[in-house]
C-alpha cells in the first residue's frame, strides 16, 4: 500500500484529481512512468522544487500529454534495442478533460492510432478548472461555468458533453473504459486491465471537483456515486474484440431521479432557482436517457 | 499612501475584502489600488491580498512590504504565516478572533480583535464550517482607524455602501454584520 | 462616462464590450481569462445581443476562427496569454498577411518552460515580427482605451492590420483600480460599425480569400504589408488625437516622462513604468535629471519618436521584460540600432527585468540608474547586459 | 536553504513536496475513534492527501490521520462506512 | 568518405543516419519532407535498426513527442520548416527551457499568408527568442556538417540545449551536389552515444521533469538558460576544431570572406552567400575591394567575431532574408545593437532580399554594393531599409 | 448545371479532389461559402493571382478547415442579428485526409461539438498527396508511402486506417456520412441530406488518386467502385436519431476479392512483387472484414 | 499585364484559372462520337476538369469537350457506358 | 561552367535526366549543381529543371536564365512553353522528336533531334501514353557535345555508367536506349 503520490500537494481540500492519481497508480504500481498535461493536477503537485511524484513524471505543454507518452514509449523501444535491455514500464498519461476532450484531443487521437503501448487516463472534472471553471466540451447540458454563465439569454451549457470514450472506442483500440473515483475496485481493475494490452488504451475518470461544482468537500465521492446511481455517468468498458459495445460494470439497481444529482451542485442552481428551468431539465434528462439507451441500459 | 494587507484562506474573500474598502475609500475621493498575491493557490490555502489607499493616482506596481495596516480573516492562519511581517512600527494588525487584543504580541504592534465569525454566523453569512467573514471584519477595520486617526480611514457610511455595492446576495445581513463589528471591535 | 473600480483585465473585457464585436471566438489562459468569462457573460445576460461568443477547443482555432469571421466581415476580438499566444504563433502571421483588423487583448505572460503564469512580456516581444500592431498600456484605464482605439486603427481602411493589445499579467489584470468608463453612445460615435470592403465572404459577390503566392507575388505581398505597417503610424497619431477630443485622455506613441535635458533616459514598456515614474519623481525632488521614454506603440516601431525622445540623452537604459536568448534584450537590440549610424547618439545599456513575475520595486531603478550613471560617467558601457534583481546564489 | 535551479528544473529527490505542510489549510479536524475503525481501508482510498496511514487488519491498527498533511476535507469521515471518523473543530 | 550527388535536404538526412538517432518523431511539410521520408526509409531497410521513427499527427506533437524521447534519454531528432515550425513554436520555447538536446533540420521557407513553400528565412529567424542553437549552412555539405556537429554540442554537458540547423529551402534542400559524405566509424568516434544525466525518466530513480517556477525561481531558470546559450560559444569552437582535425572541413561561427580591410561589408546568413562570393571574386577582379561575413552561427550571437570581423569595414550591409514586419531586417538591428556603444564604428544599411523564393540574382548584390557605396562616399545612410529586386508596378 | 469550380486549375489529370469538388458543389448550389485546409485541392484551385472557385472560398491553414467553418457561421449568425437579415449560405469545409485525420481532428472535434450549422467535407486520397505521398492515419494496412516505405523491416503502413466517419458518428452529431466520388448520385444525395440539418454534419468521400496510388488517371472512377465493390470501403449514412448505427447505402451484391483492389494499384505492389506477402495481406482482408461485421455487412 | 497585389491577396473576379490553358498538359485527347452519345452526363459527372459541356438531351446535343483544359486523363472514356468517347493520341 | 536547362512534364523525369547528366559529369571529375524549376505543379504540367556544370565548385544560388543547352523530353511542350528562352547564341536545342533539325527553327540556334519515344518504347521503357525519355535523350546530348567539342561534354561511357547508377529498375534496357539515341541523334 505505497503511496505514490505523496502528501504536501497543492490541490483543495477534497479534490478528485489526487484521489484519482493514488487509485491508478496503486493499480499500476511503481513501475510507471507519468505523463500531465497542464492542468489542476499539474499545478498542485510540482511547483518547482515541491514535487508529490513518487514515479517518474514529465510535464511540459497542455495539450500534449498523450504525445508526451509517444515520445517515451518511443524512446523505450528504441533503447530497449540499443542497450540490448528490455524495460516495459507502464506509460501513463494524464490530461483533464480541457488536456483530453479539447485541446488534448488530436494529440490523443494519433497516439492511439499509432498504437503506443500507453494508457491514457482522463479525470474529467468537467470544467477548466485550473484556470478557473471554464466550459469544456466535457461540461455537461445546463451546467455553469464561468464561460456558459446562466443569465436572460442562457441557462449554463447548451451542448451536451462530448461522448469522449465513445470517440476513443471509435479509433477501435484494444481497450477503452470508464470509471469513477467513488469505485476504487472497478477503477483499478480496469487500470490493471488496461495495462495489460501491449496498445493504447483509455480510461475516463469521472472526477467530482467540490470547487467547480459548487458542493461541500467531503461530497466528492458521493457525487460520483450519485452520478453513477442516477445513470448521469455510466461505468463500462469495451474492447476491440467488440468495437463500440460497450459492457457496463457497475449497474445500479435502480437508477435514482437526475435531479437528485444537479440539486446538489451549485453549478445547476439556476435550473431551480428562481424558477424551475424545464426546458433545460428536460434536455438533460432526454440526454441522460439517451446515453443509458446507447450503452444498453434503457430500451 | 495607507497600505493594508489581508490573510485569508482561498475562498474565503480576502480578495473581496480588500476591493469593498476599495470601493469605500473611492466613494471618499481616495485612489486605490488592490490586489491579490498572485499564487496558484487553492481553496483552504493561505493567500493574501493588497490594498493601497492615496490621495493622488497610485502608479506603483510592487507588492506591498511594509504595510500599515494587517487584517486576519482567519485567526487559524496566525500559527501558520507570520502575519505581521514588515508592518510599520506604528500598524496595527486587526484580527477576527474571540480572543482580546492582549492575548497577542506582535513586537508591541497595536492589535485589535473581533469576532467576526462570530458576527457572520448571528447574521447567517456562510456556515459554521465556512462562515463569510469578508465583510464582516471590515467593521473593526472602520471603528480603528476613526479612532486612531489613521490616513487609511474610511467612514462607517461609505464602508456600509460599499458592503452592500460588493454584496452578490443578502445585501443587508452584510450590512448589519459589519456594522456589529464596528460596534463591538475590541480596539 | 462613469467611474468604476475593476480589475485590468475586466478593463479590458469592458472594452471589448463597448466594441460591440460581432464574433469573439476565445480560449481560456491565466490571467486573460477574465475576458471571455465577461464576454460570455454579456452575451448570456443579453448585454451583447448580437455578438457570438463561440467557445473554441484551443487557441489556434481561436485565432482560426476569428481569422475566418474577419473575413467574413465581422468585427473580431479575442484574448489570450502566454502559451495561448505562443499557439497561436503560426495563425497571427496569417491573420496580418490576409489583413484582417482582429483585435487582441493580450495578458502579458511568461513562457514555459518552466511554466510560469505570472507577468513578463515574453510571449508578444516574441511576436515582434508577425506584421501586427503592438499597443501597450501602464494601466487598466489605458488598456481599456487602447483596447477601443485599437478597433478603430486596425479596421481604418488606411490599415486594415491585426492589432493586439498588451497589459502586464497580475500586476494589472488582476489588479483592481478605478477607471473611466466611456458612455455607449460616445463609443459609438468614435467607432462606427465595421464594414468591410477589402474581405468578405459572401455568395453574392464570391472572392477567394487565402489564396497561395508563388514566388513571382509573395515578396511584393510582405512588401505591402510592412508599409502597411509603418503606414499605420499617422493613423493612430490621428485615432489617438480624435480619442483625447472624445474623452479627454491624451495618448501618443511614446510617453515622455521626467526631465526634458535629462542625461540617463530610461526605455521600458508596461506597468512597470508606474513604479519607475514615482522613482523618478523622488530622484528628481533630490535635485537629480532623469527621464522615462516609455513605449505604448511598439509596432509599428516609433522611430521617429524615440530619435526625438532621446535626443537629448547622454546614456539610455533599455529595460527589457523579455529576452531574445542568446542575444539580449529585444526593444533594446531594435532601439539601439535605429542609432547606430547617428554620429551624435547616447550610449546603450541593456538591462532584463521582471521576469515571470518577479517583482519589480523601485530599488532596481536606483541599481539601474546608479549602473547607467557609472557607465557614463566611465564614458563606456562595461557590460553587455544587466539582470536586474538576480539571487546568484541559486544558481 | 537556497534551492539551487537545476538543469531544465528537474527534480531529483521526489517526492519533495513533504516540506509543504497543508494540515495547515484545515478548519475542521477529522478523529478516529479507534473503537469503531473496522480497518476496511475504504477512507484511506479516498484521501485526496495520502495523509491516512491504512489501517492493519492482522496488525489490529486503526488508521491514522497524518494531520501534517490532512486538510480536514472530510472525505474520510463521510465515507467512513462505520463512522469511525468524526470532525470536529479544528482547535484554534 | 564517400562523395556523393544528393539533394540537400537528402544530406540532411544522411547526416540524421549517421547520428543514429533513438527517435525521430516527424510530421511532412515542404521542403522538409525529404528528411522523415529518408529517416523511415532507413528503418524500414533496417539501416537504422535501433531507431524509432514516430509519424506524428502535427508539428506540435513532433516537438512535444521530441521532447519527450529526449527527457527519456532518448538521441532525438527530427525536421521541418516554415508552418511546421511555427506550430512548434510553443514547444521550441519549451525544449530549449527543459534543456534537451534536441536536434532540428529547417528547411529554411518563408510563412504565411499568403501561403508560400519558397525559401527565405522567416521561420527560423522568428524564433530567434526561444533559446535554440541556430546553424546554418551555405550549401548541402555544410548541412550535412553542421547537423552532425549539431548533436555534439546539443549535448555535450557544457551545453544541453536544442540546436536547429537552417538550410535554405529549395534553393539547397532541392538542389543535387556533390557532397563528401562521412564514414559511419569516424562518425561514430566523432559522435559518442548520448547519455543522458541530467534529465531521465526511468522507475529506478524517479525524477520530475517540466515542473512550473514561481516567480521566486523563474527568472533566475531564464538566467541560467540565457548564459547556456551565450556560453556554448567555446564549446561550439571546440567542436568545430575537432570535426576539422577528423574530417578536414573547417568550420567557424562566422565565414569572412573577400577583402580584409574592405570598406563595403556585407552580413548574411545562409545560401545566398555563394552567389554572393562569386560576385564579389568578379567584383575584386575589376580590383576593388569588397568583404562579406556569412553568419554559420546565429545563436549563440557572435558578439565578439563580428565585432572583429567588421572591425574595419566603413560600411556594413546587412542582407536580411527575414522581415520583422514594422521594424526591419532581424539581423541588421542585432547587429548593428551590438556596434552602437563604439565610438569607431561603421555605418550600418539594410537590406530585404529573396523572400519566398524570390531568385536571388548577381545582380542584386551589384546593386546593393552600389546603394552602399552611394551612402559611404555621402557620409550617411539615407533610408531605413532597402527591398531589393520589388517589382513597385505590382503595389 | 452550372460548374461551381472553373477549369484551368493544375490538379494532375485524373484528379479526385477536383471530381469531389465539383459533385458536392452540384448538389450544394451557388449559396454556399467553403474553407478548404491546406493540401492539393487548395494548392492547385488557388495559385494568386488565379482562382477556379466561383463560390466564396477561404484558406488560411492546414489544420483548421473546420474552425474557419465555425468562424464563418457564427458571423452570419451575429451579422444577421446585427443587420435583420436571415442569410442562411450552406457552409462547407473542405479538407484532405492529412486535414482531417490527423492534424484537422481537433478543431473538426471541436466544431462538431458547438454544434454549428455546417458540412465537413473530407476528401480521402489516403495520404499526404501534396507534399509527395506520405502516411496518414488514413493510409490503409500495408500502403506504400514516402514515410511508411516497404523495407526489409517493413511492409507499408502498419496501423489500420483510423475510423474518421465513426469517430465522427460517435461526437453525436446530426448526420454522418461515407461516400464516394464514383457514386454521384449517392454522393449528392448526402450533401443534401446532410446540409438540410441545422447542425454540423460530416462526409467522409474516398478519393482514388492516380498519383498518390500509383494507377492510371483514367481508373480514377473505377478504382472507386472497385473499393466498393471488393468491401474496403463501405458506403453509409448515420444520423443521430440512432447513433453509431450505419444504414448502408450502395450494397454490391456480391464482394469481390480485395485483392483485385490491392492490385490494380502500386501502392500495394510490394505485397506481391517479388513473393506474396501472406502476412500483410491476412491482415488486410481481417481488417475488410472486421469494418463489413461493424456496418453490419458481414456476421 | 501586371498583377496588382490586392490587399491580404484576395481575389475578387473570380474564377480567374481560366487563362491557364491545361489543355496544353495532354498526351491522349478524348474524342467524342456524336451519334453514340446516349446524352446521360455520366462523363461530365466525372471530368475533373470541368471541360465537358454537359449534353442536352432535349436538344439532342451531345456532350462537348472543352480542348482549351482537357487534360486527357481518361476518365470520360472509360466512364461512358456507351463507348462513345476515344483516346486517341495528341497530334504533335 | 556549363548550363543545360530540361523541359517536361511533372512526373515524366526531367528532374531525374539533370540528375543522370550530373552523376556522369562528376564520375570525370567535373563539380555539378542540379535542380527543378521549385514550383507546385502536378503531374502532366509542363516543368522544368537545371543543370550547371564546372571544373570548380559551384556557389551560384539563382536559376539559370542563359542555358548554353536545352533539352526538350517533350516534343507537344514546345507550343505550350518557350524553350529556347535565353538560349546562348551558340547553344544548342536537343528535342525528343521524329522530326529533322532542320524542321525547326529558333533564331538559327543550333538544334539536336532524337526519337527519344520511338527508342524508349522499344526498349520497353514505359508505355506508349507515358514513355520514359529521361535517360534515353541523354544520349543524344553526349553525342552533340562529343561533336561540338563543348564545355559541356560528357564522356558515353560514363553517362552510360550514370544512367545505369541511376535507374531503380530496367538497368540494362536504359543503358542500351541511351546508347540507341547516341547513336541515332541528328545532329
Ligand atoms: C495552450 C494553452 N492554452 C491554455 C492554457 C491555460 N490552461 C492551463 S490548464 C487549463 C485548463 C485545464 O483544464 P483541464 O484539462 O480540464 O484540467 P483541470 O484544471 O480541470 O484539472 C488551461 C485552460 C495553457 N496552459 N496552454
Ligand atoms: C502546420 C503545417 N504542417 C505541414 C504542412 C505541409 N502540408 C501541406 S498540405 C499537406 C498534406 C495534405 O494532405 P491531405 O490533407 O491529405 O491533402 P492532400 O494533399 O492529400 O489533398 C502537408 C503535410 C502545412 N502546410 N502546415
Ligand atoms: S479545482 Fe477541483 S480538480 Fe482542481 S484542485 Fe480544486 S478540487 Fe482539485
Ligand atoms: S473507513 Fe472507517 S472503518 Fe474503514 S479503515 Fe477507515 S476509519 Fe476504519
Ligand atoms: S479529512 Fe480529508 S485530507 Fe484529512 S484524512 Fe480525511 S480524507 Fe484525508
Ligand atoms: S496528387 Fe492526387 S489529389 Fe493531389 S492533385 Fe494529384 S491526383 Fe489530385
Ligand atoms: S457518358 Fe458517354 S453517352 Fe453519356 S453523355 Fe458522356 S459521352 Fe455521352
Ligand atoms: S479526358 Fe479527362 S479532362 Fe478531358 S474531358 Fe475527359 S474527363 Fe475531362
Ligand atoms: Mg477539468
Ligand atoms: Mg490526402
Amino acid at each position: 500500500m505505497a503511496d505514490l503520490l505523496a502528501p504536501g500537494h497543492r490541490g483543495c481540500a477534497g479534490c478528485p484529481a489526487s484521489i484519482c492519481v493514488r487509485q491508478v497508480l496503486d493499480a499500476a504500481g511503481p513501475n510507471t512512468i507519468c505523463t500531465n498535461a497542464t492542468g489542476c493536477l499539474e499545478v498542485m503537485t510540482t511547483p518547482y522544487p515541491e514535487t508529490a511524484w513518487k514515479v517518474p513524471w514529465a510535464h511540459s505543454a497542455f495539450e500534449n500529454s498523450a504525445a508526451m507518452a509517444s515520445g517515451i514509449e518511443a524512446a523505450y523501444k528504441a533503447l530497449n534495442r540499443r542497450n540490448g535491455t528490455n524495460k516495459k514500464p507502464n506509460i501513463i498519461a494524464f490530461a483533464g478533460d480541457g488536456g483530453t476532450f479539447d485541446i488534448g484531443l488530436q494529440a490523443l487521437s494519433g497516439a492511439l492510432e499509432r498504437g503506443h503501448r500507453m494508457l491514457f487516463v482522463c479525470y474529467d472534472n468537467e470544467a477548466y478548472m485550473n484556470t478557473g471553471i471554464q466550459r469544456c466540451s466535457s461540461s455537461p447540458i445546463g451546467a455553469w461555468t464561468t464561460t456558459s454563465p446562466e443569465g436572460s439569454c442562457s441557462s449554463g451549457k447548451t451542448q451536451r458533453k462530448k461522448p469522449i470514450a465513445m470517440i476513443a472506442a471509435a479509433h477501435d483500440i484494444p481497450y477503452v473504459a470508464t470509471a469513477c473515483i467513488s469505485y476504487p475496485q472497478d477503477l483499478k481493475a480496469k487500470v490493471k486491465k488496461a495495462l495489460s494490452f501491449d496498445g493504447p488504451s483509455f480510461l475516463h475518470v469521472f472526477a467530482p471537483c467540490p470547487t467547480g461544482w459548487r458542493f461541500p468537500s467531503e461530497k466528492t465521492i458521493a457525487m460520483g456515486k450519485l452520478a453513477v446511481e442516477t445513470g448521469v455517468f455510466v461505468l463500462y468498458e469495451m474492447t476491440d474484440a467488440e468495437p463500440m459495445k460497450p459492457i457496463v460494470t457497475v449497474k445500479p439497481k435502480e437508477f435514482r431521479p437526475v435531479e437528485e444529482y444537479l440539486q446538489a451542485q451549485g453549478r445547476f442552481a439556476h435550473l431551480f432557482k428562481p424558477k424551475r428551468d424545464e426546458v433545460t431539465l428536460k434536455r438533460i434528462q432526454e440526454d441522460v436517457d439517451r446515453k443509458l439507451k446507447w450503452v444498453g441500459l434503457k430500451p | 499612501m495607507y497600505e493594508v494587507r489581508f490573510h485569508g484562506r482561498g475562498g474565503q474573500g480576502a480578495v473581496t475584502a480588500a476591493e469593498i474598502l476599495a470601493v469605500a475609500a473611492f466613494s471618499e475621493g481616495k485612489y486605490t489600488q488592490s490586489f491579490p498575491v498572485f499564487g496558484v493557490e487553492r481553496r483552504g490555502a493561505p493567500v493574501a491580498a493588497f490594498l493601497r489607499m492615496d490621495d493622488k493616482a497610485i502608479r506603483a506596481r510592487y507588492q506591498i512590504y511594509e504595510p500599515d495596516a494587517v487584517i486576519v480573516l482567519d485567526p487559524s492562519l496566525i500559527s501558520v504565516v507570520d502575519v505581521s511581517a514588515g508592518v510599520k512600527s506604528d500598524g496595527v494588525i486587526i484580527i477576527n478572533t474571540t480572543k482580546h487584543p492582549s492575548d497577542f504580541n506582535f513586537d508591541s504592534k497595536k492589535v485589535v480583535t473581533v469576532d467576526a465569525t462570530g458576527i457572520a454566523l448571528k447574521n447567517k453569512l456562510g456556515s459554521a464550517t465556512n462562515p463569510i467573514v469578508n465583510s464582516t471584519i471590515l467593521g473593526a477595520y472602520a471603528k480603528v482607524m476613526e479612532i486612531m486617526g489613521k490616513k487609511g480611514k474610511t467612514g462607517i457610511n461609505a464602508l456600509l455602501d460599499a458592503v452592500r455595492y460588493k454584496s452578490p446576495a443578502k445585501k443587508e445581513e452584510n450590512v448589519a454584520a459589519t456594522k456589529e463589528a464596528y460596534e463591538t471591535a475590541k480596539v | 462616462m462613469s467611474r468604476k473600480i475593476v480589475k485590468g483585465a475586466e478593463a479590458m473585457a469592458i472594452a471589448g464590450k463597448l466594441a460591440k464585436p460581432d464574433v469573439v471566438p476565445a480560449f481560456p489562459i491565466t490571467p486573460s481569462t477574465t475576458f471571455p468569462e465577461k464576454m460570455s457573460e454579456y452575451v448570456a445576460c443579453g448585454e451583447l445581443p448580437n455578438t457570438e461568443f463561440v467557445p473554441v477547443e484551443s487557441e489556434h482555432s481561436a485565432m482560426s476562427a476569428a481569422i475566418a469571421a474577419s473575413a467574413t466581415g465581422a468585427r473580431t476580438c479575442t484574448a489570450t496569454s502566454s502559451q495561448g499566444l505562443a499557439l497561436m504563433h503560426e495563425m497571427l502571421f496569417i491573420a496580418a498577411g490576409m489583413r484582417l483588423p482582429i483585435v487582441l487583448f493580450d495578458a502579458n505572460r511568461a513562457l514555459s518552460a518552466p511554466l510560469n503564469i505570472w507577468g513578463d512580456q515574453q510571449d508578444s516581444i516574441s511576436e515582434r515580427d508577425a506584421g501586427w500592431i503592438h499597443f501597450y498600456g501602464e494601466n487598466a484605464q489605458e488598456g481599456l482605451d487602447l483596447m477601443l482605439m485599437a478597433f478603430r486603427v486596425a479596421e481604418d481602411k488606411r490599415v486594415l492590420l491585426p492589432t493586439m493589445v498588451g497589459i502586464d499579467g497580475f500586476v494589472l489584470t488582476h489588479t483592481s483600480e478605478p477607471v473611466d468608463v466611456p458612455e455607449q453612445k460616445a463609443v459609438d460615435d468614435f467607432l462606427p460599425q465595421y464594414k468591410a470592403e477589402h474581405c468578405y465572404l459572401d455568395p453574392e459577390r464570391p472572392t477567394t480569400v487565402g489564396a497561395f503566392a508563388p514566388p513571382e507575388y509573395y515578396m511584393e505581398t510582405r512588401y505591402q504589408l510592412d508599409e502597411a505597417v509603418h503606414s499605420s503610424g499617422p493613423v493612430i497619431d490621428e485615432v489617438f488625437a480624435d480619442f483625447e477630443k472624445r474623452f479627454g485622455r491624451k495618448y501618443s506613441k511614446i510617453e515622455y516622462y521626467g526631465d526634458r535635458d535629462a542625461e540617463v533616459v530610461f526605455v521600458a514598456i508596461g506597468s512597470l513604468c508606474g513604479t519607475l515614474k514615482d522613482w523618478i519623481d523622488e530622484h528628481r525632488a533630490k535635485g537629480q535629471k532623469v527621464g522615462l521614454v516609455r513605449i505604448i506603440v511598439y509596432r509599428p516601431f516609433p522611430f521617429k519618436e524615440l530619435k526625438a525622445a532621446l535626443a537629448n540623452a547622454k546614456i539610455v537604459a533599455v529595460v527589457d521584460r523579455s529576452i531574445s536568448l542568446g542575444y539580449g534584450g529585444p526593444v533594446f537590440s531594435e532601439l539601439a540600432a535605429a542609432f547606430v549610424n547617428d554620429a551624435k547618439r547616447p550610449l546603450f545599456k541593456s538591462f532584463i527585468i521582471g521576469l515571470g513575475g518577479r517583482d519589480i520595486k523601485l530599488n532596481d531603478f536606483e541599481n539601474i540608474y546608479n549602473a547607467a550613471s557609472a557607465d557614463l560617467k566611465a564614458g563606456k558601457v562595461n557590460e553587455k547586459m544587466h539582470w536586474v534583481n538576480i539571487n546568484k546564489e541559486m544558481l | 536553504m537556497v534551492t539551487k535551479i537545476t538543469k531544465g528544473c528537474v527534480i531529483y529527490n521526489s517526492p519533495t513536496s513533504l516540506g509543504n505542510k497543508t494540515g495547515g489549510w484545515r478548519t475542521m479536524k477529522p478523529v478516529v475513534d479507534e473503537e469503531k475503525c473496522k480497518k476496511c481501508n475504504i477512507c484511506w482510498q479516498f484521501c485526496p492527501d495520502s495523509s491516512i496511514e491504512p489501517a492493519d487488519r492482522k496488525a489490529n491498527k486503526a488508521i491514522k490521520i497524518n494531520y501534517d498533511y490532512c486538510k480536514g476535507c472530510g472525505i474520510c469521515a463521510a465515507e467512513c462506512p462505520f463512522k469511525a471518523i468524526t470532525m470536529v473543530m479544528e482547535e484554534k
